[in-house]
């Protein structure tokens, strides 16, 4: 098994600077030029030069790249952003451990309720809860998540004044929060966070219910489950011991794979919630044409896929004897 | 009653066609012209032609169907069934697929409509302020914005953008994944193993940011290049499931036989392996037209899609969102119009899984 | 020679069983009144070809018939029990304790993510309320006594670090952890080589009486039946057919269906001259049973008759049995088919 | 050496020292770092309408043989010459020409027609790819072959899975034959089919061989069936032919220990027969390491010290093929050397 996670750690690292490079290539393809913003007619072209070397733009592209890809990997530095007039390290700093708590909680609510109804979907095949649950998550799973966080938001933060549970944006109570006990702010945090967890944790687990319901119900055909029972098992532990287990390792690398969704439905979900994470900081950087941010945020979101698509991979290896003792 | 129905369709395109003429020079001006943003007469045309065409092919599926069921009648009553007939049945058994089909079907007849069914002008903004922002009445159905323009004819003529969408990104990333898996599974080997690393790194971007970077840096929201965008992003599950089913065809026994009997590249891939694959493909496109239409509809909302005026759903709802706790069934009822389309896609997708793949047959 | 259907005290008996798949192309009648019975220790063999019954006849007495598929008539009595009466407890505590199975593919009948010991000792755990350590010796007893070698080491092994011999051997292992009076093998060589199906075979009749238990061989590979059975029960299209003493069903087969299987298979050293006999045409569809005799229209000598009347199981001979109208005072219709 | 191949006919196919290893990778880099050798080093003739049949349990190399003598698959070593060409370094054009006389007959009949083809298509499209004759003329053909092989020339616009497994292995018989070729691999062409059909698809390819002077190949793992259609049998073990002789001779007088212990194995269909069995113990080892010297010795009742370093001989008594110390001992009275 060694080998294969070393292997796959690997693979991964070239997967990693595949992805830098066809961002680094194609952001500086575009056409136009990072330091547009600070462009007017009247501007002497002699300060706009100053500008371009100050920033290192006037380098060739192979020179800027080699830069780039030095101060990443040793320095964890992706250059400065023109727009927020700050190092993008620190924007991102900022911004990432928001939209990992955010991510963290959804995945966390994606898992428990995606795979918890797909088993009970399977195991009460065709009856009314499987109908029931099957045409639930086939709606939320056609859902934008926008349009679930804005009805959750209408239902839930203001639109109807009786239920009017939950703050409409932000993290925190930007009033009150610093006057708050511990438990008070941890409180205030838990509402905060409420929504956009939720909203995002519902879409992802309407998928994996799906995915749990097909493969429970495929694992349920197989010949060692009709071995369980011939042995005097009873249903339970056929189901749950037997059938359970083979139907939940397909389901670690879904997860890995669906992490790309996960993260582009953070953005989204930021975007409604006004939860100031990486998605906000895209959007934001794509109405100010911030090169340097997008590269940023490409990479470190690609980043997190590969690194997630790795563990998913690992634990696999873990959990399956055929791969383990391989 | 076929003939009829064809007849009145053709009716309807030769209306369409009288005010189609002249806008069809105007879209080809703006296909090869500057990047004019396209206007409504384009999507009229276009919409058009997708859905004659989706009308042929349609009536020549039909017909062949019946005519598989003439060759039927001549058979011994033992005999299993034509595979196509059993398809059908196990499909029209399934409630909510046809439930799905006929949502499709109606989106169709929509976007092919809108000018009939539309009551006012999409686009056209009325000058009074007492115009603007009505609750819903019987003159306006779902009320006004801010423009004074009628938010219902406005979600009817958004149709248009979800089926353009939907049809034509969905068409690319099938087309560019069956190319991609096909190649890696017939040639295997080295070829594959590049291949697929591509495809690995291409499945880590998230797409919705990396469209969101191209979109934002080449400041160009035109349809065309976001539809090229989501297709060139949603390739890769085609190609993986291409590349899976070659492999696993390659082992048959029966393209064994081929390469026996002396055939040719071309005749392995077009004769056995492609016709072998089409099922898997047909379901998958199906069901990946919802997430395409979902990923415009994303774009829209954050303002990075289709522009306004033009109406699409994506955008009615940003438009519209800052109106959520007063005038709340201007975003909701555009969000809705979408959740309808797409799932509509998906339940159509997951009937024809069913009804197709004889392995959840059994 | 035994009389088979008069014997006494049978260890199972099965008296009319029906059952039924209710598909959405109609009513597929897969086993449709099975009788046979099998004598304490004593092994009785299952043949037939594909798509005849012979495994959901066997998945019928463990009662593991799964939807659309419904036991619809008979009895299944075990040592005067009848299993069809019994509750789903009472039917577990028959299942892998009274009863046990072992199937044709040993490669898929294993769980793959559980350790070979941790499946045979499960087997054991639920029928007997004995602790771990002794259930674990007890395990690596068995897997011992099913002849693997390293015992103690392979009981922590998986499923799929073993050969297919081997995983055959650990299924017989777990359907005789319990010590059942009856052990139900439903082709249990047919996805192995021939070499290692000797193996098992000769495992199994070490066993069986070791063990004093019956066996249900079922099959569709003549010379096995030759070699192992003590009694044969012939079906074809969901019934029994013909039901004797292996001897004398190889001496002297009535039903013209056994006549023709007998002399369709070539055997080892048969003269390259003599051209194999052939039953016409295809196995029936069980969705559409031809009328009458279901064996009418590939049988060489059936009659108008055949095609409207259901030939009965009777007793043609003493102890032997068959389904046919045409054999009389113990002969039968086909010229020549008594060796 | 080729001294019995054919008393009486000439050789139309020649396989001299074949190999097939495949490389298995491993470790960080997927450097090769062994071989399965799947075949190793074997030889045999097949003369003009003769049936060889090869025989050995599954893992053994037999089908590896039958695709590799088309060059389905590419051999590592050695020469296949086909009516004197040799296959192995043809052409990819003449290597098509030269399918139309060496056909192939599969196992699973439900795997081997392309479920997408009509059986007209399937059994003509040989007929299109060598350019045969025109549409009607094809067509005719087609007919033609399917009455021949038993099948009701009215199906021809039917689908495989319209038809029973017997009836599929029908068409896949007419597809091999369609082109009339001079040499069929029959790849285990029964034991997925019903005991009761088997004998129909048996005759068939008796009848087929007679009438057109056909030469098979008959791969099969079950010993009765490749001794009643063969008129010589190849028993293979491990990549290896360990013995290969007359098929009565063979049945009568088996030399090798493995060759007896397979025909002990066999379970005889005559309860007055119960015999005597040498049973072997343990598995087959893996191909990927075959044991040294003779692979058989692991499993050999009779092995003998020299078996485990020393690959034995060929060793011929009048056209009867082993290889084996101890027999070559036996028969030779010395004692055997390297």
């Amino acid at each position: 098994m060694h080998t294969y996670i070393i292997r796959r750690i690997l693979i991964s690292i070239p997967l990693l600077f595949g992805l830098l490079t066809i961002n680094f290539f194609l952001i500086h393809a575009a056409p136009g030029d990072p330091t547009d913003i600070f462009y007017n007619p009247d501007m002497d072209p002699e300060a706009r030069e100053n500008i371009r070397r100050i920033y290192g733009l006037d380098q060739p592209l192979g020179v800027q790249y080699l830069k780039y890809i030095q101060g990443v990997v040793l320095k964890f530095e992706f250059g400065y952003s023109i727009a927020k007039k700050r190092p993008v390290k620190d924007e991102i700093l900022e911004a990432l451990p928001n939209t990992i708590q955010l991510s963290a909680l959804a995945l966390l609510l994606e898992l428990s309720l995606g795979i918890g109804i797909g088993i009970l979907a399977a195991v009460k095949q065709q009856s009314t809860f499987d109908n029931a649950t099957r045409v639930t998550a086939l709606t939320f799973y056609s859902m934008p998540s926008f349009y679930l966080g804005l009805v959750l938001l209408f239902l839930f933060a203001g639109g109807v004044s009786a239920t009017h549970w939950f703050p409409a944006s932000g993290m925190v109570d930007i009033v009150r929060h610093e006057s708050m006990s511990t438990l008070g702010r941890l409180g205030d945090r838990a509402i905060h966070i409420f929504l956009p967890s939720l909203t995002l944790g519902i879409g992802a687990a309407a998928g994996i219910s799906r995915y749990m319901r097909g493969e429970l119900l495929e694992v349920i055909r197989q010949d060692y489950m009709r071995t369980a029972r011939a042995k005097g098992l009873t249903e339970r532990v056929v189901v749950f011991k037997h059938g359970l287990r083979n139907a939940l390792m397909p389901i670690i690398t879904i997860m890995g794979l669906s992490l790309p969704f996960l993260f582009s439905g953070a953005v989204i979900v930021e975007q409604v919630f006004g939860w100031p994470g990486m998605g906000r900081v895209a959007v934001d950087a794509a109405f100010q044409r911030d090169y340097s941010m997008f590269l940023a945020v490409n990479l470190i979101f690609g980043a997190m896929v590969v690194v997630g698509n790795l563990v998913a991979d690992i634990l696999y290896a873990m959990v399956d004897p055929r791969v383990r003792l391989s | 009653m076929i003939l009829g129905l064809f007849g009145l369709l053709v009716g309807l395109a030769g209306w369409h066609a009288g005010t189609l003429w002249d806008t069809l020079a105007h879209t080809l001006e703006k296909l090869f012209g500057a990047n004019v943003p396209y206007t409504l007469r384009d999507l009229d045309f276009l919409v058009s032609t997708l859905f004659l065409l989706g009308m042929l092919a349609a009536l020549v599926l039909y017909s062949g169907l019946s005519c598989q069921r003439i060759r039927q009648a001549d058979r011994t009553a033992q005999g299993p069934e034509r595979q196509w007939s059993i398809v059908k049945r196990q499909f029209l058994k399934n409630r909510l697929a046809v439930a799905g089909a006929l949502i499709i079907l109606a989106l169709y007849l929509v976007a092919f409509l809108c000018p009939f069914l539309a009551p006012y002008d999409p686009v056209e903004q009325g000058d009074r302020v007492q115009e603007r922002l009505l609750s819903p009445s019987a003159e306006h159905l779902l009320g006004t914005d801010r423009f004074a323009r009628d938010v219902f004819s406005r979600i009817i003529y958004g149709s248009r953008i979800s089926l353009l969408v939907g049809f034509l990104a969905m068409g690319l990333a099938v087309t560019l994944g069956t190319a991609v898996g096909a190649v890696a599974g017939y040639y295997g080997g080295w070829v594959d193993s590049v291949i697929m690393r591509f495809v690995d790194m291409m499945l880590s971007f998230p797409t919705l940011i990396l469209i969101i970077t191209v979109i934002a840096l080449w400041r160009n929201q035109s349809i065309w290049i976001i539809i090229t965008l989501i297709g060139l992003m949603s390739w890769m599950g085609v190609a993986r499931l291409v590349r899976g089913q070659f492999m696993a065809l390659k082992e048959r026994e029966f393209f064994q036989a081929a390469r026996a009997l002396g055939a040719g590249t071309g005749r392995l891939i077009f004769q056995h392996l492609l016709p072998n694959s089409l099922t898997p493909i047909i379901v998958s496109a199906t069901l990946r037209v919802g997430n395409t239409i979902l990923l415009e509809a994303s774009l829209s909302y954050l303002g990075l899609g289709v522009q306004p005026p033009t109406p699409s759903w994506g955008n009615i709802v940003y438009d519209t969102k800052g109106n959520l706790f007063t005038e709340w069934w201007m975003p909701l009822a555009a969000g809705m119009a979408i959740v309808i389309t797409v799932v509509g896609y998906n339940l159509l997708g997951d009937g024809l899984r069913d009804a197709l793949d004889p392995r959840l047959r059994e | 020679m035994t009389d088979v259907m008069d014997q006494t005290s049978p260890q199972i008996e099965v008296r009319n069983l029906k059952t039924y798949f209710y598909t959405e192309d109609g009513v597929v009648r897969a086993v449709d009144g099975l009788s046979y019975r099998l004598a304490k220790g004593e092994t009785l063999a299952l043949v037939g070809e594909s798509g005849c019954g012979k495994s959901v006849s066997a998945l019928s007495v463990m009662r593991l018939i799964a939807s659309p598929g419904k036991i619809v008539e008979g009895e299944i009595l075990l040592d005067g029990l009848d299993l069809l009466q019994c509750s789903e407890t009472e039917m577990r505590e028959v299942r892998g304790n009274r009863i046990s199975m072992i199937f044709q593919e040993p490669m898929t009948s294993l769980n793959p993510v559980f350790t070979i010991g941790n499946q045979i000792m499960e087997a054991i755990r639920v029928h007997q309320d004995v602790s771990r350590k002794e259930a674990r010796d007890r395990t690596i007893a068995m897997i011992r006594r099913v002849k693997i070698s390293a015992a103690e080491t392979r009981v922590d092994e998986y499923p799929h670090q073993m050969s297919g011999g081997m995983r055959q051997r650990v299924m017989i292992a777990m359907a005789l952890a319990c010590n059942p009076e009856v052990l139900i093998a439903d082709e249990p060589t047919t996805a192995l080589d021939v070499t290692i199906q000797a193996q098992i075979m000769e495992l199994l009749a070490e066993l069986q009486s070791e063990f004093q238990m019956s066996i249900l061989l079922i099959t569709h590979n003549l010379g096995l039946v030759a070699e192992v059975s003590d009694q044969v029960a012939v079906m074809y299209a969901s019934k029994v057919v013909e039901h004797t003493s292996t001897a004398e069903l190889f001496a002297s087969p009535l039903h013209p269906y056994t006549h023709g299987l007998l002399t369709s298979v070539p055997t080892l050293g048969m003269p390259r001259e003599q051209k194999l006999n052939v039953i016409p045409g295809q196995v029936p569809n069980p969705l559409h049973f031809p009328t009458g005799c279901r064996f009418h229209p590939r049988c060489p000598v059936a009659e108008q008759r055949c095609k409207q009347e259901e030939p009965l199981l009777r007793e043609v001979k003493p102890g032997h049995w068959a389904a046919c109208h045409f054999i009389e005072n113990g002969k039968s219709p086909i010229k020549g088919a008594d060796r | 050496m080729s001294t019995e191949a054919s008393k009486n006919s000439e050789v139309l196919l020649r396989v001299e020292h074949l190999k097939n290893y495949f490389p298995v990778r491993q470790g960080l880099l997927s450097r090769v770092t062994a071989y399965v050798k799947a075949v190793d080093d074997i030889s045999f003739e097949i003369g003009v309408g003769e049936t060889l049949g090869l025989v050995g349990e599954s893992g053994c190399g037999k089908t590896t043989v039958g695709h590799s003598v088309l060059r389905l698959i590419n051999p590592t070593e050695g020469t296949v010459l086909f009516q004197g060409k040799d296959l192995t370094h043809l052409p990819a054009a003449e290597l098509r020409a030269m399918r139309q006389d060496m056909q192939i007959i599969f196992q699973d009949p439900f795997s081997s027609l392309n479920p997408r083809m009509t059986v007209g298509a399937i059994i003509g499209e040989a007929l299109a790819i060598h350019g045969r004759g025109d549409r009607k003329e094809r067509a005719e053909m087609v007919r033609d072959t399917m009455q021949k092989c038993g099948l009701d020339p009215a199906y021809i616009n039917r689908f495989p899975h319209e038809f029973s497994g017997g009836q599929r292995q029908r068409i896949g018989i007419a597809r091999a034959l369609v082109l009339s070729p001079k040499f069929i691999v029959c790849d285990e062409p029964v034991s997925a089919l019903d005991v009761s059909i088997q004998s129909q698809i048996i005759n068939l390819l008796v009848e087929l061989k007679e009438r057109y002077n056909l030469a098979y190949l008959f791969i099969a793992h079950d010993l009765s069936v490749v001794q009643y259609i063969s008129d010589r049998v190849a028993v293979m073990y491990l990549g290896k032919i360990v013995e290969l002789a007359d098929s009565t001779e063979l049945y009568r007088n088996p030399l090798h220990p493995y060759t007896q212990a397979l025909l002990s194995a066999v379970p005889v269909p005559d309860p007055t027969r119960r015999k005597q069995r040498t049973l072997l113990p343990g598995d087959v080892p893996s191909p990927l390491n075959p044991p040294s010297g003779c692979r058989f010795h692991t499993r050999c009742p009779l092995a003998i010290d020299i078996c485990k370093k020393v690959e034995p001989r060929e060793l011929d008594v009048e056209g009867h093929k082993v290889w084996c110390h101890v027999v070559e001992e036996q028969i030779t009275g010395s004692p055997p050397s390297s």
